[in-house]
């Protein structure tokens, strides 16, 4: 949560909602950090296939603590397990499911987000920082749906949805929807567009702490 | 709950548009999805653009496919193999269109159809016939040729076992084009002689993983293009 | 008779040369083959070019090779998993050059270098710092750049088992650069905690046959990344 | 052996001098027909490894006559068996080996050879020919060398060894070195050079049935 809202969703809450979109039977990427709490909340009824970009299809949540193989790690190079069905394969196969557009969704956080969808979620740009991409400038570009799941506004009180993003980009274009702790946004062709409000969190109170105009009208069409 | 398990062939390729391109795995008669192709035949869709190295032999699978007349176009490396005789007569006959490529070309352009790779360049073919109207370029001193991906609505290959997830494995030089072609085409089909429950396979060993594999079916004892043919069967 | 094992690390890498471009397979700890790293440290080559997907962590493995300063360019995808310091550390003095490259984009390029793919087009970067300066064309109303193949003298990486004919398999999540690293190399030196003679592995389950490998090397137990900075090493 | 030579090397016997030159340890690939027979005359003391593009590393000979699978097969889609040591792949990775110039050694047969290499080996371009080519534009494109192994002239007596083909090229300067049925013969930067004479043939006599020069000073050298 950040210091600027005092109500909305908290993250499992946000979790929830990504995850009540995900249709059964979805091959979905989830970032490292908060995204990786979908996997929490995954709706009665429904199976997701989660893949790791270092090269698992039907990765399972984490061992006991101080458990599992240090060479059977996520993204984020942390011990997981694996779930029935699962396969192994190298990184070119990997980027093949990624950039094939064989995946159907991958859910990742975000510095900023513009309104016609350029995401950056690699780089602040700064001088004195080290960069490091990954692989999501390759998730950006070949996944189906890119869903980002960030709170509002930065721990500064900055909007993370803008007009134009100012941090280098991760790519042009891109995400397809935004879930954050006040509400869930598209993007679409004309702009951010209210899709749902946090309980508790009325349209002003989020189009003040949002960097570009959002459509209202949309959400009840968003929401069929 | 995922299970990609079609009860038959037929409903399996039920949705095959005309003018459709379909892709189908095999070298020779090692990996040729008989079966499948065979409810194709049944199904009727007419028009097609069809991906496979060879063009079949005798009057079962690919062969009776063509000699149905349902292709109007194949892409291909090696449309004569002894015994392959409708192809030739189609073609000769103007009743077929034939795009030749290099194998590992094929191969190659198949699996950057899959991966998302519009295209990349490659020495083969440079300075041959092959290479004709198509954009080269010189990298290093040495001439490379443009060559693009290719993609597929439907891909029909043979696995020795899948899961219910799709996952697959195949037997031995059946395997060829098919982990290609299942990574190229909107709705992959796989017929398995052997189709067991998610978690029965090591993952380790999974050649073809599940996300590539949109409907399974099960044909525990296909048949082979060349025992049918020493049988003197047709199709349909 | 074909037998590619090396009686020791150490004589595995023996030649390899000042200014040498060396691939270094691992994602993480999980695949990185400390032990050679280690006897390369030893062997004492220095402005070499590494070609890794990060750049290690603590005071062992590739961090330990960084850190005394032998490698003078990385080639690399994600230079900061939490733990590292030492690439940080160059990298500000700027001491070490830095070639950034999409986790994908690197698979696929090594992936090309070894399979004669000169270069190819992706829509990976397009519209980033990342893709600056590359040529870029659009195919189909979409851009893409242009991403070249990437080969190098040596590839050092870490397998589960491997044959005397140099045929290897590998161990979970462990496999990742390893596939394609070992095809883009003039000589590929595998450490495995196991070695057999050629015929004892299935032939269906070989993810990397033996004629993309030079060199095997036995190293029964391989040290862990994690476990050696738990326990507070530096190499030497 | 053509009808028009009455002496020189049997098809055997060429084979035979063919694999007198592979390196052991070498990883092969033989085209269809003559070349085949090279697996016959494997010297004492090596091991190749035959690679066959459909497929397989380590293929063995054929099996009985009745016997075999026919899911296990070579480029010429007849039944073989597999070594210790052996691996499947796939048609994208068997290819990575060829154009990645993984392989050592390539031989091929020939419907003409050119003085500067050039190959011309899968059609005549007749008009109601069915083209197809299979794997041999790649092999000559990415096999580190490549050998041609054939008669020396064809069933009509016109010579294979020309100055230029006039049959379509499988690829542009891509011979190494020819073995007939009468000589071996390198191609070199400056054209057509003696290696060896098959026993009882004498070099006017292969210039006689050669469509350009063949240079004789090179034999000695080329033999060390």
């Amino acid at each position: 949560m950040t210091s600027a809202t005092t109500t909305g969703w908290t993250r499992d809450q946000i979790a929830q909602r990504v995850a009540h979109d995900i249709p059964n039977g979805s091959y979905v990427n989830l970032g490292i950090g908060i995204p990786e709490l979908v996997a929490h909340h995954v709706p009665a009824g429904r199976t997701f296939i989660y893949h790791t970009e270092n090269g698992l299809l039907g990765m399972g949540p984490s061992p006991a603590a101080g458990q599992g193989d240090p060479e059977l790690i996520n993204a984020g190079k942390r011990r997981v397990t694996m779930m029935p069905g699962a396969a192994f394969f190298d990184q070119a196969t990997s980027f093949a499911m990624i950039r094939g557009g064989h995946l159907d969704l991958s859910v990742l956080g975000a510095l900023q987000v513009a309104a016609n969808g350029d995401l950056a979620n690699w780089s602040t740009g700064a001088d004195d920082a080290i960069p490091a991409v990954g692989g999501a400038m390759d998730l950006v570009a070949g996944v189906k749906r890119v869903f980002v799941m960030t709170t509002h506004m930065t721990k500064e009180g900055e909007p993370k949805l803008v007009q134009y993003c100012t941090y280098p980009l991760t790519g042009r274009a891109v995400v397809t929807r935004i879930y954050s702790d006040l509400a869930v946004i598209d993007v679409t062709a004309r702009g951010f567009a209210l899709v749902e409000l946090a309980p508790g969190i009325n349209f002003d109170f989020v189009q003040e702490r949002t960097g570009a105009p959002i459509i209202q009208s949309h959400a009840l069409e968003a929401r069929r | 709950m995922i299970d990609k398990r079609f009860d038959s062939a037929r409903s399996a390729v039920a949705d095959i548009f005309d003018g459709a391109t379909v892709m189908i795995g095999g070298f020779g008669e090692a990996g040729s999805p008989i079966e499948l192709i065979h409810a194709l035949i049944d199904q009727g869709a007419k028009g097609l653009t069809v991906v496979s190295n060879n063009s079949g032999t005798g009057l079962v699978g690919l062969a009776a496919l063509l000699r149905a007349e349902r292709v109007s176009k194949i892409v291909c490396s090696f449309p004569k193999t002894a015994g392959s005789t409708v192809f030739p007569d189609l073609y000769r006959a103007g009743k077929i269109e034939l795009e030749l490529v290099p194998q590992g070309t094929l191969a190659e352009r198949i699996r950057a159809g899959g991966a998302g790779i519009v295209a990349f360049y490659t020495p083969t073919a440079v300075g041959t016939p092959l290479a004709q109207g198509k954009e080269s370029r010189v990298f290093g001193e040495r001439e490379h040729v443009l060559e693009h991906g290719i993609r597929a609505d439907f891909t029909l290959i043979k696995g020795r076992t899948a899961d219910t997830h799709g996952n697959i494995l195949y037997h031995r030089t059946a395997r060829n084009f098919a982990p290609m072609m299942a990574t190229a085409a909107t709705v992959t089909i796989v017929q398995a002689a052997e189709v067991v429950e998610a978690g029965a396979l090591d993952p380790e060993i999974i050649v073809t993983p599940g996300i590539f594999v949109d409907r399974v079916v099960h044909v525990p004892s296909p048949a082979l293009e060349s025992a049918l043919n020493e049988a003197g069967a047709s199709y349909p």
